[in-house]
């Protein structure tokens, strides 16, 4: 199980330049909006054509520029849920799950039947999409690909129209079903939650190129460039320049922070987590590294945290870049010494250094 | 006698349709009921292209020699078959409710409106064109004259009032009385107009065909003919 | 007035239907498909050509095309011993070539106004070249596909020019309604041709209807 | 061969495009909205009805209309002092009522198959009904219309049939191309008849590429 | 500002009934997927006709069925942002944007500039949806909406589509562009996170019925129904029954649990969310109400916590709907005592009874 992408191709305005590889691992695909994300899911799929390169999908060549190869979409068996779900309208919700599958009517009911109730679809078979909301013609999209065990399943974006208890089901059931076919799985999506529970593998795309690819914990991790930190949610980055091996200065904060981490000469920015910032109390801090006791510039109350907004407190009112974002569960925002001060620690693993 | 059936395919020129499938035919049938007759009518013209393009048709009944003398020319039609089988006369008309007073041929120039056939498609507006000419008023006639394609277009122009005048042939005024008869072409500004008709060559109802014209020629078919305002050719 | 111009009338424009709705059809698509936009627009010049002639322009290129005499026509003749002059099918052809240029306009456009994406989506989905044809691209395009083929049956039920010309005007064997109307208005039957002419409306409309009720029904999805 | 046929028809052929082309599309507009779909069928019936006619017949009809012996004739001849039959302006009646049916059902088609939902999000977005429709639905149903468009262009001028019978065939005045073409070929003049022939399918196919080119470009969104 | 929905309305198989009413809040709409609350939105529009009831917006009557108004779409001034967004194919996107504003061109020019720069379109004015990726399409929906400045903003999931970076950027903006118009706004949205931060009140849609309606914080403090509780992202919930006025017995999890709220017999599941399960050491806790210890059933890491599956380990492997999911700060896991068993409290607040 392996897909080896390598294309080039430009439409007005945009140059899409892609390399990425997996290896029966499940690849999430994190990019900004309009990076081009959809437009290689497209490619693949053969709805559109590189101008460049090669795609090859468990040895079989869909596409090579320089031979020439360009299998039909209908050769490459591959299964892509459109963005847009691209239902047909005037099917059922049965027919249209059901419209490929070369099979007896009566297996055919079958495994259109077991698809709809994976997918809770249970009384909609006989509906046209037009009568669906739009959370129940994801989901009939979403069967209508499975229904197939294609090769590699390209998920543009699977779970976006759905609330919240329906996702998580539905992402236990799919990740369910994915279990039983061992193709290749590629997923776009921004929610970062869904790509760090759903993929090994992840590849970041900015403005039409695949500027990293691997593991995603690592990733998580060690975002490495600026766009992938704002990708992955790293609420706070400065530009900033190297103080010591260990040491830079980050510009908008006015603070010099430590890092795990060695600085290269790369480094151009770093950036810190909401959530890494530790509430601290000031007597029982063992690492003094990165101590931080700014002032609370307003607090904003979420389901289960506080975002709490942090300014130096020295100018009036603090420039928007200046400002730190920090996320504290409730209950220890609560049991916080009271006051207008706040004091965080940022422990130096937490410390990202951007490029 | 249990002679063999064979049927005839006749084409003849539009204005025979009544009187050939109201009397004639059926007459024929009766004497003859081992022939079937098949007509189709239509402009003259177009039964000579069809003709020359190989068209199953046996009897040929033109409303005009010129289309036979063409056929005849290709070789298409038995020679001594074609005989000028009736005459028909060309005649001005005015809508039957007109109150305009014209009484000759040649006050047609006086009319502002003129419905004729097109002369170069339609054998009325030929022999009109002939006479007219021959008493020196085509110029005047032809600058505000609308040609009809057919002989029943010249006709309903007429009988709508929205022409003045028309000429047509004396049979296809008889069709309708929102028409009047003024006037016919005097009879030394136009040839005898002929209806000829003719064998079609390599066909195979020849003999039937044979008997089918011998019949036309017959007294009771003539005065079938002239009950429709034909003239039988003596 | 009699039944035969009615039934000859029925059968010619139903055969007539039926062979020009799949060649428009497939002209639609094939032309839709051609990737160059310049031979595009000379096939489609091509193909709607036999609208702007007179019928009886078209009837005479027709005439021409299978008289004895000339090539196709002997062709048939001599080796499929069939004459196309003045025999029912001639109706039918007559009728295919006039009401061909509406079928294949209306297709191509109803064809064009298609969601891509659905085409796409089908050919992810596996289905062949023909299914996506006859599965998606027919169906969504339905409202302008019925309507070209209503447009071609009435064009082709009142075919009359082109008919004439090859077909010729034969009682019981090629005359069609609106032939029959030509012969009794140039007769003057003013009467029995106002008979013809309610039943070639009453029979167009029935059409209309009927095709109407069926592609209304087909299309109830959409609310 | 003669200049003025040549003159006269592109001239009726684009004044009856310009009628037949609003005409049609509000008559389409006007039945894809009505509710009722019995009314609707019987519309729909009712506007396709010159299609079926032979073009005789057709004008026939508009013979008996527009005579000045008939109310309409007789008021618009004495109180308008218009003279319709033979008349330039009866081409282009002849034209717009025989092409008018193409344009209709083709229109109509296209407009069946605009998204629903495009529509309501124009109306939410404050324009008007009238806006909604030039801006919205029209532009969407472009492939459709601009090809129910050139369907009429073609058909009306191929007209024959009808302008013969209304317009008559008078030289300078109401003799269009199919006119002339008709009577030369009636008369033998083949080669005559075939520069006519050659003329307007130029014309008509400089026409259908035009349309095309024009709407191509427009279209060029859809990749 | 106010707007007063209260309507009935039946197709095919399901059956729309909702009531609704704000004074110039932002109200949220939570619902399981084909819960109807798009419907209702279209409703609002005038793009759907409900077949019982009445709408009001500010004073003016948009729909009564009693007196047979029903004001057209155009009359209604109201910004619908569709669920698949309806742009225009063949407009670009500043002609998308501008198409109804009845100004003269500079005007309307620069209007639609700004809206561009708002929404982060610039460079892309002259493009056609078509040449749009998703997200890009979503925001160009977003400010054709807003730049008519209707009496009430619908929107319908307008954030679903875009990457996690983008997304806060753009709730900023859109929470600042409407500050500048005083209309009310209505929010379909599955986001837990959304509806908390934008929207004061709340109403939640069951099965086409509006079931509850109320101040947002106190509907995610007290969901009421086992539905309510269900879309807001609770994760643990079981059916119950009552044991003493502040106890009940938890079916699925064989636990007496203690609650603030009194036990009412209405009371039918009792919930807790996963944020509520507190990991403590027993040496240190207060309050020894709802004390469990539990064995680990599996960890599952997240970005910054991990996802804790509790069973009462005595009988080999729990069923599905006996464990209870706890989500702890990666931190506060790491510091706990290792072993296999856990152990955590559930404050008395934190035990939600449903009905
Ligand atoms: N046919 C086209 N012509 C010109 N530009 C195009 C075309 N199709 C796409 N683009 C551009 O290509 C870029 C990538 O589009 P794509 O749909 O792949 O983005 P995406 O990464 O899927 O974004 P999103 O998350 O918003 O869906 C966009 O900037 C878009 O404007
Ligand atoms: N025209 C119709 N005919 C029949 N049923 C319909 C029609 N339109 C919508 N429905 C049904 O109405 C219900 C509500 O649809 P609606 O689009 O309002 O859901 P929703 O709450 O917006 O869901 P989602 O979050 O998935 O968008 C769905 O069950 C749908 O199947
Ligand atoms: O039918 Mo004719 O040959 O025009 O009189
Ligand atoms: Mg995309
Ligand atoms: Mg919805």
């Amino acid at each position: 199980m392996s897909l080896m992408v390598d294309i080039e191709k430009k439409v007005k305005g945009f140059h899409l330049k892609v390399s990425l590889e997996t290896e029966g691992d499940y690849l999430g695909i994190l990019g900004a909006s309009g990076s081009g994300k959809s437009m290689t899911l497209r490619c693949i799929a053969g709805i559109e054509t590189p101008d460049r390169g090669r795609i090859i999908l468990n040895d079989k060549v869909l596409f090579d520029a320089d031979t020439n190869i360009n299998l039909m979409p209908q050769q490459r068996n591959t299964g892509y849920l459109f963005q847009n779900y691209a239902l047909f309208p005037h099917m059922t919700v049965e027919e249209n799950i059901g419209i490929g599958l070369r099979l007896p009517e009566k297996n055919r009911n079958e495994q259109v039947g077991s698809m709809m109730e994976a997918f809770q679809l249970q009384g909609l078979g006989k509906k046209f999409p037009g009568q669906l909301s739009g959370g129940q013609q994801q989901r009939v999209a979403l069967a209508r690909c499975l229904v197939y065990k294609p090769d590699i399943l390209m998920l543009d974006e699977p779970f976006s129209a759905l609330d919240a208890h329906l996702k998580e089901q539905l992402q236990e059931g799919v990740r369910k079903l994915l279990k039983l076919y061992d193709g290749d799985v590629l997923m776009v999506t921004h929610s970062r939650e869904e790509v760090y529970s759903f993929c090994q593998k992840l590849v970041v795309f900015e403005e039409g190129v695949s500027i990293l690819y691997g593991d995603t914990k690592a990733i998580f991790k060690r975002p490495k460039y600026h766009a992938v930190a704002r990708l992955t949610s790293c609420k706070n980055i400065s530009p900033c320049y190297r103080v010591s091996d260990h040491q830079v200065y980050a510009m908008n904060w006015d603070l010099v922070l430590t890092s795990a981490d060695p600085v290269t000469s790369a480094v151009k920015y770093v950036g810190v987590r909401a959530h890494d910032l530790h509430l601290v109390n000031e007597r029982r801090v063992a690492n003094r590294d990165n101590l931080i006791r700014w002032n609370m510039n307003k607090v904003i109350e979420d389901v289960f945290e506080y975002h709490v907004y942090l300014d130096k407190g020295d100018a009036g009112k603090a420039k928007a870049d200046a400002i730190l974002l920090c996320k504290v569960a409730k209950e220890k925002w609560n049991q916080r010494a009271l006051g207008e001060e706040v004091m965080v620690n940022i422990p130096r693993e937490a410390v990202l250094l951007l490029e | 006698s249990q002679e063999e059936e064979s049927v005839i395919t006749l084409a003849a020129a539009a204005s025979l349709k009544n009187c050939l499938d109201g009397e004639l035919i059926p007459m024929f049938r009766e004497q003859y009921p081992e022939i079937q007759v098949e007509a189709t009518y239509d402009s003259s013209g177009k039964l000579q292209a069809q003709i020359e393009e190989g068209a199953p048709i046996n009897v040929f009944i033109s409303a005009a020699m010129k289309q036979m003398e063409a056929l005849d020319e290709k070789e298409l039609i038995i020679k001594d078959s074609i005989k000028a089988l009736l005459e028909n006369k060309i005649v001005l008309i005015v809508p039957a409710d007109s109150d305009t007073f014209i009484e000759t041929f040649e006050e047609i120039v006086k009319m502002e409106r003129i419905a004729v056939g097109d002369p170069d498609s339609v054998p009325a507006g030929q022999y009109a064109k002939e006479a007219l000419i021959n008493l020196n008023l085509w110029e005047i006639v032809e600058s505000k004259a609308s040609l009809g394609t057919n002989v029943t277009e010249v006709l309903n122009w007429v009988a709508e009032g929205s022409a003045d005048a028309g000429i047509v042939y004396s049979t296809d005024a008889a069709f309708t009385d929102k028409v009047k008869v003024v006037a016919e072409a005097p009879a030394e500004s136009v040839a005898q107009i002929i209806y000829p008709v003719g064998i079609v060559k390599s066909t195979e109802g020849e003999e039937a065909a044979r008997k089918f014209i011998v019949f036309l020629e017959t007294e009771e078919a003539k005065a079938v003919f002239e009950s429709y305002g034909f003239t039988a050719n003596q | 007035m009699q039944l035969s111009p009615i039934l000859i009338s029925l059968k010619t424009a139903s055969v007539a239907i039926f062979f020009t709705f799949l060649l428009g059809l497939f002209a639609a698509q094939w032309v839709v498909k051609i990737q160059s936009k310049k031979v595009k627009m000379i096939m489609d010049g091509i193909l709607t050509l036999p609208l702007v002639l007179p019928p009886t322009v078209v009837g005479f290129f027709l005439l021409f095309v299978f008289g004895v005499n000339r090539p196709l026509g002997r062709f048939l003749l001599h080796y499929l011993g069939v004459r196309i002059i003045f025999s029912w099918p001639a109706t039918v052809i007559a009728a295919v070539v006039v009401s061909f240029p509406l079928m294949y306009r209306s297709a191509r456009g109803a064809f064009e106004q298609v969601d891509q994406n659905l085409i796409m989506a089908a050919r992810t989905l596996r289905l062949s070249e023909r299914q996506v044809f006859w599965r998606i691209l027919m169906p969504q395009a339905l409202p302008g596909v019925v309507g070209g083929g209503i447009l071609a049956f009435a064009r082709g039920l009142g075919e009359f020019g082109a008919t004439a010309m090859i077909a010729g005007n034969i009682e019981n064997r090629t005359r069609t309604l609106p032939m029959a109307i030509y012969s009794e208005v140039a007769a003057g039957n003013m009467d029995t041709a106002g008979y013809y002419v309610i039943i070639v409306l009453t029979i167009s409309f029935l059409v209309v209807v009927l095709t109407n009720y069926v592609s209304i029904k087909e299309g109830n999805h959409e609310k």
